[in-house]
């Protein structure tokens, strides 16, 4: 088995090697793939079409937005698809809801910290989300700051805690409205008359022009995003760290 | 976009990589993920990434060795190779 | 000359009409059989309608949908087929009758189950006579195949399993493994059609090595006609009931095998073409190796029914020499044999049937002196076996005159010592039987009691069919004019 | 309307997930309603979307997301493209889809307690990524819905028993290796072409005639692969046969014949459309006539694999296994008749491979026995059950009526036209392999001693044994049985007019 | 350094360096995931296979003279000041004419956002599905696995 793995891994590596001779140089801005019409549209474009300077969250949302949307639909296959591998219910649906005395959690200083941190934590995260136009960030990384913070809090404090803002029902429900806000927001432009996803429509509907039209929509999508992602981040945690029990974390 | 630190990076990779496939004690080669997670991030962030640096450092570095250290613990430690 | 006409489809589908009566009536066997005979009877009238037309030498021709591009379902009656048609059908009546009386007194199992695979399988007989084109053959072959399966394995016990499996394995495999991709490379050769009109591949540059190959694989490929190596499914099928081994295996099933053949050399290939390439001699060769071959198996088989299977192969053998002698008494000689072999053999089938009734005896050694209890069913057994072996008074003789002529007729001395040598052994292997349950001492069981024939349903069929074959020796003029309309 | 149709055979599936998600546990029958209705929907959407393109207003629909136009001739964003091919793989993808939920009524109650609404959320998940990979236009877009489709069926798998969870992780492993190796070839291509729409693609290709090159070929080679692992091609067939034989059947019974079957026609796909005829067939290349010998080693293996199982499903696997290798051979034959008839082959498998399944199951399911000799007696037993296994039994064997005779007709045509004989010689020797496996089955299912009823000497005859209890299954499985066992005949009646469909379709490819 | 190794390193190593190492990591992904006996190093050796590709597909987006792919409208007047201060138009004007060997090329970028998330979707579902297998077979080796399951027949 090794020798045959040790085999095949070489002859992969071997015939990848023997490609890249002919690949353009590493830096090189003249090869194919950077000055093709596509990238250079999206650079050069970008921002007059749709007032956003940060080009990657444009593509992301904009132009290759069909794409983004099944993106979180990956994240949120993945929420579901550890719930439905992993997840035992037993007793009643609602108790794992109910809080219990909660010994678990680490020790005095650590609550502490966590407590002084978490809001600036998840404050940070909300300004990744909404100003993902300007900055790096987007509603990808904001949403898993701000699942991240929860996670912390359930290190801290205990899992049942952290449920208690944070319920199984309710990341499922955060899970699907962000799906709904993306999807729905595409089928909104749908209704309007134009493509799916084709914000430009949107114009008599938000304030400004077809750009900021352009604009907001991506605010909204990416918040939908971040929905997605913060829920399913946390309910990926709670399921991974009690073996789907749901009952006290690590 | 200087070149030195790309190298130097992408050497500590390739070790980060064999070190946390070696190491015998799973919660271990976690942590190591995380390391060449963060490398690899940084690496990003030199290529003028920096979206996929922020993302890598979010997930990779974050929630991917988290979820990796909450299965270790909720699973075996050792592991034979 | 050919004419659009739906008779061939109401003779088709005649008996497939009749499964959901005979289901229907499974609680109540006399109105099951009423049904049965009653679609036998239209199914004989139709043919009888469609007669005259073509004596006349027109051609009725029908076709509906085009399952494949160029290939629609297609049925289209000549004289081949009125003929193979017109022996089946009428043979039906007369097993259904004879059936009747079998079963019955052997209180078989299942009979509702036996008539509906019985009628099935006629409709699909018919549907091979009346084929318009190579694919519509196949697809009723197949049929077939399938529809006579439970019939075989009847008993249901690990013989007629085995057996069954034999039948299946034989039939099934050589069709799709050989047939089906002749047919595909015939269909590519021609650009799109498969019918049987004279000398379709001559048209097509094929050169004799692809040819050989291609006649081959139909010839083999359509293992009903039990051409060695692949007959083994015969005896093997004999498990089946008497009814079944008679029409099925000594009229349908065997002669749709032999059908095909024909209708490969006359339809497919054409008589010019394989004048042309001269590659039929292969065939005859292969079909005089095996005439000589199961007639020696023959001799040496004591079950009077796998002794009869043997002489089964060999007379098919015998329709395959004639057809690839290419010369048109030959030809005309294996069409011909086609109907006066059906006669004879089915009444040594219904006797041996009618043995295994009334005395329960199956082995040739334990017919001893039987002519003093049955001596009609012996009497016919006589006259059937004088026709197979192609003695006067029967129509074996016009037949296998025929066939003498055509290898007369196409220089072939040395297959016509194969004909003499195998009449010989035939006589060999019938004529002891015939003599000992007449002119032998029996052992005393067989001296109490008197008389001890079969039941009437039996022993009418019998005495018909053996009629038959002494009419056809008498008065074979329809039979030859119907076989002479492929000549021209 | 007719032009956003494409959209909405994806959205429809996609918001009934969600609402079944919201939903949530109480309400199992509501979640079934939902996912009947939505993916009912989806699926007359995309028979309108086949007339539409079949009525020749419309050669393909062509629909960009997000409406942006394209710029010097290149794509800028997402493109969907719906040709005859993919509508009608389309139609068979959600057809499919519909019926197993009317199959899995009953069923998912009974095998994931407690967890229905996230079966039927990944269910119609599934279906959203298949008809999403039949019908895009862009190379990378394919990837992350290939990697949809792979996650739910992990996710779905893995809800089986301990077994099931084992293979499916075998399938994690060797599905994302799959699936990288087909992002990889699109690296490459990318790095050469500058754009990911699978025309531009094509387009620049052709331009900069770099079909030589070394990074193209290494691409080219790598999708392959990539893609080969998704569908089980022989080698790298390991993780199919456990995975489906161990998932619930609900979830074997339309994972089977869709996911390999999607996968055969992205190859075809990406053969015809991305790299084209004069780069996959032109003689410089050995890589033709290899992978036709693959393709019969793979039918060879499969089928003798098959025929060494004793228990139902997994032979069914193994069947499958087989038939991929008809496709893949068919594809490279290089001419149109046999891509046009493993292309039919995709959906006269998909509909045997359904049938076959759903009869296994309702078997395995009443006896309680899944090895062959659960068969005994079947045909008394249950009557109705056995005319579907039938059906579908005989169009495997290929044998005339049925849909498996006809598109065997027109691979072995292809075959004879390319002179492969070798792969002729697989395709016959597979059918009979196929043969003495279901006629052995058959031969159980007719004579088999029935278990309760009195040893006489004649065990199928029904006037002597008036003690056989007929016991049939809840018409909620039997429905979607005669369905598919309907489809089987129907796809070999109007075999002449798909066959004719495709042939034009594919023949503007290869022009 | 050196300045003539540094030339020669620019000259011959740098160009494809990063093809070569994402060749390696990739290998070494792969061949973890081929032949490690643990589940949780399969999975890791998966995740290290995944973030290879990404590195590669990052790496062809880069531009020598390029910064990060978000427009910052000080910079590009800064530039306009040391440039071609010539023409030195309303900020409208600059805005218009932006030189894309500025920016890095965007596309890999977003790309790889999905891939990275597809990685850890991926990552996640695995991890649950080896807790399952943990459960019901009480061991993470694939090994000992198999012979558990060796007397119910494995094939």
């Amino acid at each position: 088995m090794k020798i045959f793995g040790l085999i095949a891994v070489l002859v992969v590596g071997a015939l990848l090697l023997s490609a890249t001779s002919d690949f353009p140089d590493w830096r090189d801005k003249d090869s194919p793939a950077n000055k093709s019409p596509v990238s250079s549209f999206y650079i050069e474009k970008t921002e007059k079409l749709t007032k956003v300077p940060n080009m990657v969250t444009a593509v992301l949302a904009d132009y290759r937005g069909y794409d983004t949307m099944f993106e979180t639909v990956v994240i949120f296959i993945a929420g579901i698809g550890i719930i439905a591998v992993l997840r035992n219910f037993d007793g009643p649906y609602s108790s794992s809801i109910r809080r219990e005395n909660n010994d678990e959690g680490s020790g005095l200083l650590a609550r502490i910290t966590c407590s002084l941190i978490l809001p600036f934590i998840q404050i940070f995260a909300l300004y990744v989300v909404a100003h993902g136009h300007h900055s790096p960030g987007g509603g990808f990384q904001g949403g898993v700051m701000l699942g991240a913070s929860y996670i912390l809090l359930a290190l801290a404090f205990g899992l049942s805690k952290a449920k208690g803002y944070f319920s199984e029902r309710r990341t499922m429900i955060f899970a699907a409205v962000g799906i709904f806000i993306y999807a729905g927001w595409g089928v909104l432009c749908l209704l309007f008359g134009k493509e799916f996803l084709n914000y430009s429509v949107l114009d008599s509907l938000l304030p400004g022009d077809v750009e900021m039209a352009r604009s907001h929509s991506m605010l909204i999508v990416e918040i939908g995003v971040a929905f997605t992602v913060t829920a399913i981040m946390f309910s990926m945690y709670s399921n991974l760290s009690t073996r789907g029990r749901l009952n006290k974390g690590l | 976009m200087i070149w030195q630190f790309d190298i130097i990076i992408l050497i500590f990779l390739v070790i980060a990589a064999i070190i946390s496939l070696r190491l015998k004690d799973l919660l271990g080669a976690s942590m190591v993920f995380g390391i060449y997670s963060f490398l690899i991030c940084l690496l990003w962030a030199e290529m003028g990434a920096v979206d996929v640096a922020f993302t890598e450092a979010a997930v990779g570095a974050g929630v991917s060795t988290v979820i990796m250290i909450a299965t270790v613990f909720s699973t075996k430690r050792r592991s034979k190779d | 000359m050919t004419e659009f006409s739906f008779i061939p489809l109401f003779t088709w589908i005649v008996s497939l009409l009749a499964v959901p009566m005979i289901l229907l009536f499974r609680k109540r066997p006399d109105a099951r059989e009423g049904v049965t005979f009653l679609a036998a009877f239209m199914k004989l009238g139709m043919i009888f309608m469609m007669l005259p037309l073509i004596r006349e030498g027109k051609i009725l021709h029908f076709k509906f949908g085009e399952i494949l591009p160029g290939i629609p379902i297609e049925f289209r009656v000549d004289g081949l087929g009125m003929l193979f048609a017109l022996v089946a059908s009428s043979l039906w009546i007369l097993t259904t009758l004879y059936s009747i009386g079998y079963m019955r007194g052997l209180k078989e199992h299942d009979q509702t189950r036996f008539f509906c695979c019985f009628a099935i399988s006629l409709s699909a007989t018919i549907g091979v006579a009346f084929a318009g084109n190579l694919l519509t053959l196949y697809i009723f072959y197949e049929i077939l195949s399938l529809s006579t399966y439970p019939l075989v394995t009847h008993h249901g016990d690990k013989e007629a399993r085995s057996g069954g499996r034999t039948y299946l394995s034989h039939l099934l495999g050589t069709s799709v493994a050989f047939v089906l991709p002749a047919m595909i490379y015939c269909y590519l050769k021609k650009g799109g059609d498969i019918n049987f009109t004279d000398g379709s591949l001559l048209t097509t540059n094929i050169d004799a090595g692809a040819g050989l190959i291609v006649l081959l694989a139909f010839t083999f490929g359509f293992a009903k006609n039990g051409l060695m190596p692949f007959h083994s499914w015969l005896p093997n099928a004999m498990v089946a009931p008497t009814p079944v081994s008679a029409l099925l295996h000594a009229v349908a099933v065997v002669k749709v095998g032999v059908f095909c053949v024909i209708r490969v050399f006359t339809g497919v290939f054409g008589i010019e073409l394989l004048e042309k390439l001269d590659i039929a001699v292969v065939v005859s060769w292969i079909a005089a190796f095996t005439v000589i071959t199961s007639s020696l198996m023959a001799l040496s088989q004591d079950n009077l029914k796998r002794r009869l299977a043997f002489s089964t192969i060999g007379q098919l053998s015998y329709i395959i020499l004639g057809v690839s002698l290419l010369s048109d008494f030959g030809v005309t000689g294996s069409i011909l044999h086609v109907a006066m072999h059906a006669f004879g053999k089915i009444t040594l089938f219904f006797c041996a049937g009618a043995i295994y009734v009334a005395m329960h005896k199956k082995y040739v050694s334990e017919l001893v002196g039987i002519g003093r209890k049955m001596p009609i069913t012996m009497t016919a057994f006589a006259i059937g076996s004088l026709s197979v072996i192609g003695l006067p008074v029967t129509g074996g003789l016009v037949s296998k005159w025929y066939l003498v002529m055509g290898t007369a007729q196409s220089e072939q001395i040395a297959l016509l010592v194969v004909f003499l040598i195998s009449s010989i052994l035939n006589a060999c292997y019938f004529l002891p039987i015939v003599y000992r349950a007449f002119f032998c001492r029996p052992e005393e069981s067989l001296y109490e009691g008197g008389r001890q024939e079969a039941p009437l349903a039996c022993l009418i069929p019998l005495c018909i069919t053996a009629l038959l074959s002494v009419i056809s020796f008498f008065n074979p003029s329809l039979f030859i004019e119907l076989a002479e309309l492929i000549i021209k | 309307m007719t032009e956003h149709f494409p959209v909405l055979i994806l959205l429809v599936p996609l918001f009934g997930a969600l609402i079944v998600v919201l939903l949530g546990r109480e309400r199992p029958d509501q979640c079934w309603v939902t996912s009947l209705i939505s993916l009912g929907i989806s699926s007359l959407i995309s028979f309108f979307t086949v007339i539409a393109v079949l009525s020749g207003k419309v050669q393909e629909l062509r629909y960009r997301m997000g409406g942006w136009p394209e710029s010097e001739g290149y794509e800028i964003g997402i493109e969907l493209r719906v040709d005859i091919l993919a509508a009608l793989v389309v139609f068979a993808v959600t057809l499919i889809g519909f019926v197993n939920t009317i199959y899995s009524k009953t069923r998912a109650e009974a095998e994931v307690q407690g967890k229905v609404p996230f079966f039927y959320a990944l269910m119609q998940l599934l279906i959203v990524g298949l008809c999403g990979i039949v019908m895009t236009n862009d190379a990378f877009n394919l990837y992350v819905l290939i990697e949809i489709t792979s996650l739910t069926s992990y996710a779905l798998i893995a809800m089986g028993n301990r077994r099931a969870a084992l293979s499916s992780f075998n399938y994690v492993i060797m599905g994302t290796i799959g699936a990288s190796f087909y992002l990889i070839g699109v690296g490459y291509l990318y790095i050469k072409t500058g754009t990911l729409n699978i025309d531009d693609i094509h387009m620049v290709l052709g331009q900069k005639n770099s079909w030589a090159d070394q990074s193209i070929i290494v691409a080219f080679i790598f999708i392959m692969l990539g893609v080969w692992t998704k569908m089980a091609f022989f080698p790298l067939h390991g993780w199919l046969p456990n995975a489906y034989a161990y998932a619930p059947s609900m979830t074997g019974t339309f994972m089977a014949p869709l996911m390999t079957k999607v996968m055969v026609y992205v190859m075809i796909r990406v053969m015809l459309w991305l790299f084209g005829y004069k780069f996959v067939y032109s003689g410089q290349y050995i890589w033709g006539e290899l992978i036709i010998w693959m393709s019969v080693l793979a039918i060879v293996a499969g089928s003798l694999l098959a025929l060494a199982r004793t228990d139902i499903k997994k032979m069914l696997t193994y069947l499958i296994v087989a038939e991929v290798g008809y496709m893949v051979g068919g594809a490279w034959l290089g001419n149109v008749t046999g891509q046009a008839g493993a292309f039919y082959h995709i959906l006269s498998d998909a509909a045997m491979t359904f049938c076959l399944f759903i009869a296994a199951s309702i078997i395995v399911l009443r006896v309680g026995d899944s090895r062959v000799n659960a068969f005994d007696g079947l045909f008394r037993k249950m009557p109705l059950t056995m005319i579907g296994f039938t059906v579908g039994a005989l169009s495997m064997i290929g044998l005339p009526p049925t849909c498996g005779f006809f598109s065997k007709w027109y691979l072995i045509s292809g075959g004879i036209e390319a002179g492969q004989w070798e792969y002729v010689c697989a395709l016959i020797f597979s059918s009979l392999v196929n043969a003495v496996i279901f006629f052995r089955i058959f031969e159980r299912a007719y004579f088999g001693k029935i278990s309760g009823v009195k040893e006489d000497h004649f065990p199928t005859d029904s006037d002597a044994n008036p003690d056989i209890r007929i016991k049939e299954v809840p018409w909620s499985m039997l429905i979607p049985l005669f369905l598919a066992s309907g489809t089987v005949l129907l796809l070999g009646i109007m075999n002449r007019s798909l066959f004719e469909w495709i042939q034009t379709a594919l023949k503007m490819m290869n022009a | 350094m050196d300045p003539i190794v540094a030339t020669f390193i620019e000259e011959n190593i740098v160009p494809n360096f990063n093809y070569w190492i994402y060749v390696i990591l990739m290998m070494i992904g792969l061949y973890a995931m081929i032949t490690k006996n643990n589940l949780i190093k399969k999975l890791i050796g998966m995740a290290i296979f995944q973030t290879a590709i990404i590195l590669f597909y990052v790496s062809v987006g880069v531009k020598d003279t390029a910064g990060i792919p978000i427009i910052s409208h000080h910079g590009s007047e800064h530039h306009q000041m040391a440039g071609l201060s010539s023409e030195a138009g309303s900020t409208k004007e600059i805005h218009n004419k932006i030189d894309k060997d500025k920016y890095a090329n965007p596309l890999p970028h977003v790309l790889m956002l999905t891939a990275i998330v597809v990685g850890v979707s991926t990552l996640g579902l695995a991890l649950a599905i080896s807790q399952k297998i943990y459960k019901s077979f009480g061991t993470l080796e694939e090994d000992e696995i198999l012979n558990e399951l060796r007397p119910g027949g494995h094939d």
